[in-house]
């Protein structure tokens, strides 16, 4: 049993989808995307966590320009496998009270998008991986930009030409080390093997990070995210930031430092401090929004950039607590988003200066609003501290100002995040909130699971760190020994 | 080249010239008393004994007129179209062979302005130049009769030259060669082509009709419906020089037609006579057979003009094309057949 | 007797280079600077006959007969063009009373 | 040779049909005809071909595979022409001929070994050509195409025949061999008569493919021609030049390609900056396609100037890919023509709603205009990418790179028109013969996409 | 067989032109000079059969004429190639002859199209 039955099952699933009707159509995907995280769990109960490519699956595509079909789970995989696998049946839930139109249309593409996604996590092979990454982004686009709010087609398409053009550059980069090789094909191995000087290094770099910082997206790159985030419909943007955003930072971890670390020595203190003026930068616009869903999407911008510094530090710590911090704010951000789109759904409103006292009349719901706000503020024994507490080891371990400075995001995340909080569901009720009701049925489930994912993983990361460390380190390994074996 | 050679060749040139304006002139005196003869009348016969000057005065008439050229004309092209079309009628007799070499004093010359090895297209070139003559005149004039007569005259010219090459490449096939000089040879004693050659010819003998604008086919100056055709501006000498242009050609064509099919100056019994008169009076013997052959042509020219009436423009292009060019392809066909199979 | 071949080997191949490439230059311009569609189709043709002009000199200076095949062939197909071309400047006379080519600015250059 | 002899005898037949008033049997005789042709053409695969005719004709894998997608392209747009001539007029018959003279010009031009054959080909293609642009004898647009073209084509076919002449004055042979034997054994000569005959193939050659700067006839024409033959052109014919192209450059001029290739560099990058830019303004589809076929052009002449041992298949890839997405988008524009009565974008506007297949179809096209991976489209820029980063072109890649991201805008302006914004129309209706051919066009865009080795390795 | 002929051999036919245009250029000169010159307006309008002169004679003729001149210069253009095989009919044999059938049968074919199609029926 190979990857390659996750990877075909969600298209399969996307084509079944169309031949439903309207109506049942969230019901055949929540199936399919339930079935999916079935056989994920059935591959991870197989897994065995140290540094080897398992389930994997290695035939010829394209044979004359040495590209292979070559998927496989390691560590580092098979956390994003069940990152998507999870949040995908998740997601779906979470539309359960929406009415799209073209229902069907909507979730065959976020099932197209998930085998996309799934397909960078898992690939092997350099074009197999940007297939995987553009296949990605096409469904999302449409999502978006069918079912978005009303600036849609402009900010989508800003949106599509920003990643867009990064990733070209990426694939100049790809199609760069393939022709370095001596074997002349796309073996993500063989290209570790690569002794390139520091030279090309630098722009192998640069493009991968080009096409990596506009997805995450670090600070001067990411001017298209919040208007996205803002602009698509609840369960794009889910998609979007608790998933597709994690495809750069994957990248990162993956396909940039382990390509070019020498270039990754040049460029990345500029990149490490990008990252920090980003967790600043975001967290200060943050602070000033009134619109949540804007506030969660710069509180977004601010985590990632976190992540992004963790990553950058490039030590045990670091890379683990972006492993750990992209499954905690995949689920924080997913939840953050359902909170704003029950609201938003009630009230019709997402002004946190019309609200208040919302937690009067909807108590669970004021639950779940807090847990997951904890969550995201990163208080000890929710997901978001175990994490965070990492990456801010691994910055420590580069950088103590850095470090500092990059802590505030912990504080700062907690003032806007709490101010939030406390100006929706606290404070005296209004006429627009009294009608509030508190969730039910799917919302409660959906919110639920969330809750219970947080505080577990909050609780008990072992096994999560378990899965990647082996892998992780593996690849820490062979960067330093590239280092070496650099011609300057 | 020697200076004695180049004197030799102008005086064969000049010659040659003046057979042909000869000829050409005293055909028109020739056309009227046969015209007479046919019907029945007496013809010219004041200017001199039998009106044996008569040409002579019509060109002196023709030289004292007034010129005209109207005020809508382009005055340029008014005078370069009868040029163009007299230029073209005279140098098309450059290479004709009007007999076998012949010796003079010692010298031995060919009769014959030049033997180039693409005579007949050379031929095929001055002939499809006439009809610049006639179209620039006809345009120039800016009178609608000229202009139809002109444009009518093109299209007919243009429609009856491709029979005409077609037929000659059957000849072609016989033959070998493009030299007229070579041809004449190879028709020796009484090899004439016309015997090879008989469907060829007919083709051949229609489209030169055609190509000198001559009666049943002279729909460009037809005087019931376009007044004049393409001349109808036109008087004093360039009048002139179009119906003088007409003359040579029918002489030059019967002349092309005598050479490419009725043997030239070759005649039963050459050889014998030739031995008999010596190099000198043998080929000036063939040289009257030749210029008799030619006369025989003209005069056939005219038969048919007082015999035949004048076509129907649309007979005229269907004969053309839609009867002349698939008999010619056949010709072709069935002569290559011949050849190669048997 | 000398044939047609020395003679033209007498001259240099240069100038027979150098008349066909005037002519086509003087092509070109035609091409480019006049305005009435007969004119630059003209010119055109003048384009072609100073290829047929060089084609046919080469041709006899290598003493090889696919220059001048070459030539058939380009006479061949001007004139096919020749025939389609005039079929379309005749349609558009038709159409606009004028074989100007700056009438022929509804779609931009 | 089978192939190019059914594709020449066919048009005369259809012309006989068509003095004879059988109009209804003249689609199908043609499209049974063709497909004679094109098995033809593949009985002939791989039967490691010599030069025949002395020389003049080389029927090897490379003109059998450009012969077979000129051949499908073409099935594919006369299918589109079903019931689109009679409206013009009611000579239909002499359509079809003249597009199948069209292609057998192609044919030959795919197919020749000797610098006479190009001409001849190019020449059969561009005369068919001429009259195609005209066929809509009252519009002056048309009329205005037809004469631009012409007079256009006639000029470039100028500079190729002085550009051929000038290679025979220098090497003494029109034969491709001969020629590049003569370069190998004279690898100093500063000969200037067969560099500047390099220079003026190239001019006439890019006008012949609408390369810039010899691009601007192309807008026109492709606007003001009808689409079907807009269609025809922008496809089969640009495909079959760059064939041409590359099959005289390669054989012959490959080992001097140091003297040539910063000619094309410069060609090539002028040429996507100005498609591309243009297009981005453009109200009118019609007119963006026009443009996008120039910097599409651009694309396809990387492979000449990172001439490699693969880029012939890129070339092929390349043209398939653009071909058949073109064709889908000039099927719907004939389609919504009919409807709007209008070329612009607007005409698109809402069309997703009444015709969710037709604006599927057209997305894919889109997709794969723009390059986007699981297209063909894709594979065809990566091939070309490839190719030049093998050279060591990275300038003209990136280059090229930005040039993809600025056509995404004009590209998605069609799907943001169709799916975004809405309009009140009726639902257009799409006959059968159009289903087909989006529907084969689209599976085969999607099949080349993922599996690219169908058609990648053939030459 | 083949006659070689030498530039020498085109020179006499330059002679003859130059007699030719000699006797057409004196001719005309003559005749100019010695004929009367009595213009009038009327004389040197168009001849339009004694009516007043109603528009431009150089308008658009039928289009008929247009096409035979089309056709002639193609049809002639193919004839051209049947000249060489002509002269080198026997050395060409018998494949040269099929050959030259195919090219007439496609000149034919085209032929009687256009004959078929109506182009040269005049009415």
């Amino acid at each position: 049993m190979t990857v390659s039955i996750l990877l075909f099952l969600p298209i399969l699933a996307a084509l079944a989808v169309l031949l439903f009707k309207n109506e049942v159509a969230k019901h055949v995907a929540m199936f399919f995307a339930i079935a999916e995280l079935a056989l994920a769990l059935y591959f991870l109960n197989g897994f065995v966590a140290d540094a080897s490519l398992q389930y994997s699956i290695d035939v010829p595509w394209i044979k004359q320009f040495g590209i292979y079909f070559k998927a496989g789970i390691d560590g580092i995989s098979m956390v994003m496998v069940l990152l998507t696998t999870v949040l995908v049946p998740l997601i779906i839930l979470t539309t359960y009270e929406h009415q799209y139109k073209n229902a069907k249309a909507f979730y065959a593409l976020i099932l197209f998008m998930q085998a996309g996604l799934l397909t960078v996590f898992t690939a092997f092979d350099g074009f197999l991986f940007y297939v995987g990454w553009e296949a990605a982004l096409i469904p999302i686009y449409f999502i978006c930009a069918l079912w978005g709010g009303e600036n849609r087609i402009r900010v989508n398409i800003k949106f599509f030409i920003y990643t867009f053009a990064g990733s070209l550059f990426m694939l100049v980069a790809i199609i760069y080390l393939y022709l370095q090789t001596p074997t002349k094909d796309y073996d993500l191995e063989h290209f570790y093997a690569l002794s390139l000087d520091a030279k090309q290094q630098s722009w192998v770099f640069l493009a991968f990070f080009l096409a990596f910082a506009i997805k995450m997206p670090i600070f001067p790159f990411h001017t298209w995210q919040p208007d996205t985030y803002t602009e698509a419909p609840t369960a794009g943007t889910m998609m979007l930031s608790g998933i597709m955003l994690k495809m750069g930072i994957y990248g990162v971890i993956r396909w940039l430092i382990p390509n070019a670390p020498v270039g990754f020595l040049t460029w990345g203190n500029i990149a490490i401090i990008l990252s920090v003026i980003g967790i600043i930068y975001a967290s200060i616009i943050a602070f000033k929004q009134t619109d949540g869903k804007r506030l969660v999407a710069y509180s977004s911008i601010a985590h990632v950039g976190l992540i992004a510094a963790g990553i950058f530090a490039w030590n045990i710590y670091g890379v683990q607590g972006a492993m750990i911090q992209m499954v905690s704010h995949g689920i924080n951000v997913v939840g953050m988003f359902f909170i704003w789109d029950i609201i938003s759904r009630r009230l019709n409103t997402r002004d946190i200066d019309k609200l208040g006292g919302i937690a009067k009349v909807a108590p669970n719901f004021a639950i779940a609003f807090l847990i997951i706000v904890l969550g995201t503020v990163a208080l000890p024994l929710t997901n978001g501290f175990v994490g965070e507490f990492l990456l801010l080891r691994g910055v420590f371990g580069w950088s103590i100002p850095t470090a500092a400075i990059a802590g505030t995001t912990i504080i700062l995340g907690a003032v806007y995040m709490l101010r939030m909080y406390k100006n929706v569901m606290q404070g005296e009720l209004n006429e627009l909130t009294a009608t509030f009701t508190d969730i039910k049925g799917s919302e409660k489930l959906a919110l639920g699971i969330i809750c219970a994912l947080i505080i577990v993983i909050g609780v008990y990361p072992q096994p999560l760190l378990h899965i990647s460390e082996a892998s992780v380190t593996n690849l820490l390994e062979t960067v330093s020994h590239k280092f070496i074996t650099t011609k300057f | 080249m020697e200076i004695a050679d180049i004197l030799i060749k102008f005086g064969l040139i000049i010659v040659i010239f003046l057979i042909s304006l000869v000829v050409a002139m005293y055909s028109t005196y020739a056309e009227r008393k046969v015209a007479a003869f046919f019907q029945d009348r007496v013809g010219p016969n004041r200017a001199g004994p039998w009106g044996i000057l008569q040409p002579l005065a019509d060109g002196g008439k023709m030289f004292l007129k007034e010129e005209i050229i109207p005020t809508n004309a382009t005055p340029f092209l008014f005078i370069v179209g009868p040029s163009l079309a007299i230029l073209t009628a005279c140098i098309g007799s450059a290479v004709i062979p009007w007999g076998q070499n012949i010796v003079i004093a010692g010298k031995t010359i060919p009769l014959q302005v030049t033997d180039i090895n693409v005579g007949i297209l050379y031929i095929f070139g001055v002939v499809s130049l006439g009809v610049y003559g006639v179209m620039i005149g006809g345009w120039a004039s800016n009178n609608k009769y000229s202009l139809l007569g002109a444009i009518r005259a093109a299209s007919q010219n243009i429609s009856y030259e491709i029979s005409m090459g077609l037929s000659i490449i059957a000849l072609l096939l016989v033959t070998h060669t493009l030299s007229l000089g070579e041809i004449a040879q190879q028709q020796h004693g009484w090899h004439w082509n016309v015997i090879y050659q008989p469907v060829g010819f007919i083709l051949f003998l229609i489209c030169a009709f055609a190509e000198t604008n001559r009666t049943p086919f002279d729909l460009p100056e037809c005087e019931t419906e376009l007044v004049g055709g393409y001349h109808t501006e036109y008087s004093s000498m360039k009048l002139g020089f179009y119906l003088f242009a007409e003359y040579i050609n029918m002489f030059i064509s019967s002349a092309v037609m005598v050479t490419l099919y009725w043997g030239s100056y070759n005649y039963p019994g050459m050889d014998y006579m030739n031995g008999l008169l010596g190099p000198t009076w043998g080929p000036l013997l063939g040289f009257a057979v030749m210029f008799f052959k030619v006369l025989l042509f003209i005069f056939f020219f005219m038969w048919v003009r007082w015999t035949i009436p004048r076509f129907r423009y649309d007979q005229l292009m269907d004969l053309g094309w839609k009867v002349l060019i698939p008999l010619a392809i056949a010709n072709i066909v069935i002569t290559a057949c011949v050849i190669t199979f048997l | 007797m000398n044939s047609i071949a020395n003679t033209i080997h007498a001259v240099p191949l240069n100038h027979y280079i150098l008349l066909s490439t005037i002519i086509f230059s003087i092509g070109v311009m035609g091409v480019l600077l006049r305005r009435n569609a007969i004119v630059i189709f003209m010119s055109v043709e003048l384009m072609l006959n100073s290829v047929n002009l060089l084609l046919t000199a080469f041709s006899v200076y290598r003493g090889d007969a696919a220059g001048q095949v070459f030539v058939f062939f380009i006479m061949a197909l001007a004139a096919a063009e020749v025939a389609v071309g005039l079929a379309i400047i005749v349609m558009i006379y038709r159409n606009t009373n004028s074989i100007d080519i700056n009438v022929l600015n509804r779609l931009k250059w | 040779m089978t192939t190019l002899i059914i594709i020449s005898v066919l048009p005369i037949v259809l012309l006989y049909l068509g003095l004879y008033k059988a109009q209804k049997a003249l689609l199908p005789v043609t499209i049974v005809g063709m497909l004679i042709a094109l098995a033809a053409a593949v009985m002939q695969w791989n039967t490691n071909a010599q030069p025949i005719y002395n020389g003049m004709m080389l029927f090897d894998n490379f003109s059998v595979v450009f012969s077979v997608g000129s051949i499908v392209s073409t099935i594919l747009i006369l299918m589109l022409s079903k019931g689109y001539f009679e409206k013009i007029s009611s000579h239909i018959a002499e359509y079809y001929a003249i597009i199948l003279f069209s292609l057998a010009g192609i044919i030959v031009m795919v197919s020749f070994h000797n610098l006479t054959m190009l001409f001849v080909g190019i020449e059969i293609m561009s005369v068919s050509l001429y009259i195609l642009a005209g066929i809509r004898k009252n519009d002056f647009a048309s009329n205005e195409a037809a004469l631009k073209y012409f007079l256009m084509g006639a000029f470039s076919t100028g500079f190729l025949l002085f550009g051929i002449t000038l290679i025979y004055g220098s090497t003494g042979s029109f034969d491709l061999d001969v020629i590049r034997d003569w370069v190998v054994t004279h690898p100093k000569s500063h000969d200037a008569l067969f560099y500047t005959g390099i220079l003026l193939i190239i001019v006439g050659l890019c006008f012949k493919v609408g390369a810039a700067p010899f691009h601007f006839w192309t807008p026109d024409v492709y606007e003001g021609a009808p689409a079907l033959i807009t269609a025809f052109m922008s496809t089969v014919v640009k495909a079959a030049g760059f064939a041409a192209f590359y099959r005289l450059f390669s054989v012959s001029f490959s080992t001097v390609s140091s003297f040539w290739s910063p000619v094309i560099l410069v060609i090539t990058i002028a040429t996507l900056f100005i498609g591309n830019i243009t297009a981005l303004y453009q109200q009118s589809f019609k007119r963006m396609l026009a443009f996008s076929s120039i910097s599409h052009a651009g694309y396809l002449l990387f492979a000449i100037v990172a001439l490699g041992a693969a880029s012939a298949n890129s070339i092929f890839v390349y043209a398939t890919a653009y071909s058949i997405a073109s064709i889908i988008a000039f099927g719907a524009l004939v389609l919504v023509r009919q409807q709007t009565g209008t070329d612009n974008f607007e005409g698109f506007n809402g069309l997703a709603r009444k015709n969710p297949f037709l604006a599927f179809a057209l997305t894919i096209s889109m997709l794969s205009l723009a390059g986007i991976p699981l297209t063909a489209g894709f594979i065809g820029k990566f091939f070309m990418f490839s190719g030049a980063l093998l050279q060591y072109k990275y300038l003209m890649v990136i280059i090229a790179v930005i040039n993809a991201i600025i056509s995404i805008f004009y590209y998605f302006r069609v799907i943001i028109a169709m799916y975004f914004r809405s309009a009140e129309r009726t639902e257009v209706l799409v006959p059968a013969y159009y289903k087909f051919v989006f529907g084969f066009s689209v599976l085969v865009t999607i099949a080349i996409g993922i599996y690219p080795e169908l058609i990648s390795r053939l030459i | 067989m083949e006659l070689q002929s030498s530039p020498g051999d085109f020179l006499p036919i330059i002679f003859q032109m130059l007699v030719a245009l000699g006797f057409v250029v004196t001719t005309m000169f003559v005749t100019h000079k010695i004929g009367p010159k009595r213009v009038t307006k009327d004389k040197l309008t168009p001849f339009e059969s004694g009516i007043e002169v109603v528009g431009n004679a150089r308008s658009a003729v039928s289009i008929k004429y247009f096409l035979v001149a089309i056709l002639f210069v193609l049809f002639d253009v193919e004839v051209i190639f049947m000249y060489p095989w002509a002269v080198n009919f026997r050395d060409l044999g018998k494949d040269g002859l099929i050959e030259m059938f195919i090219f007439m049968a496609t000149l034919l074919a085209g032929f009687i199209y256009i004959i078929k199609k109506g182009a040269l029926d005049w009415d």
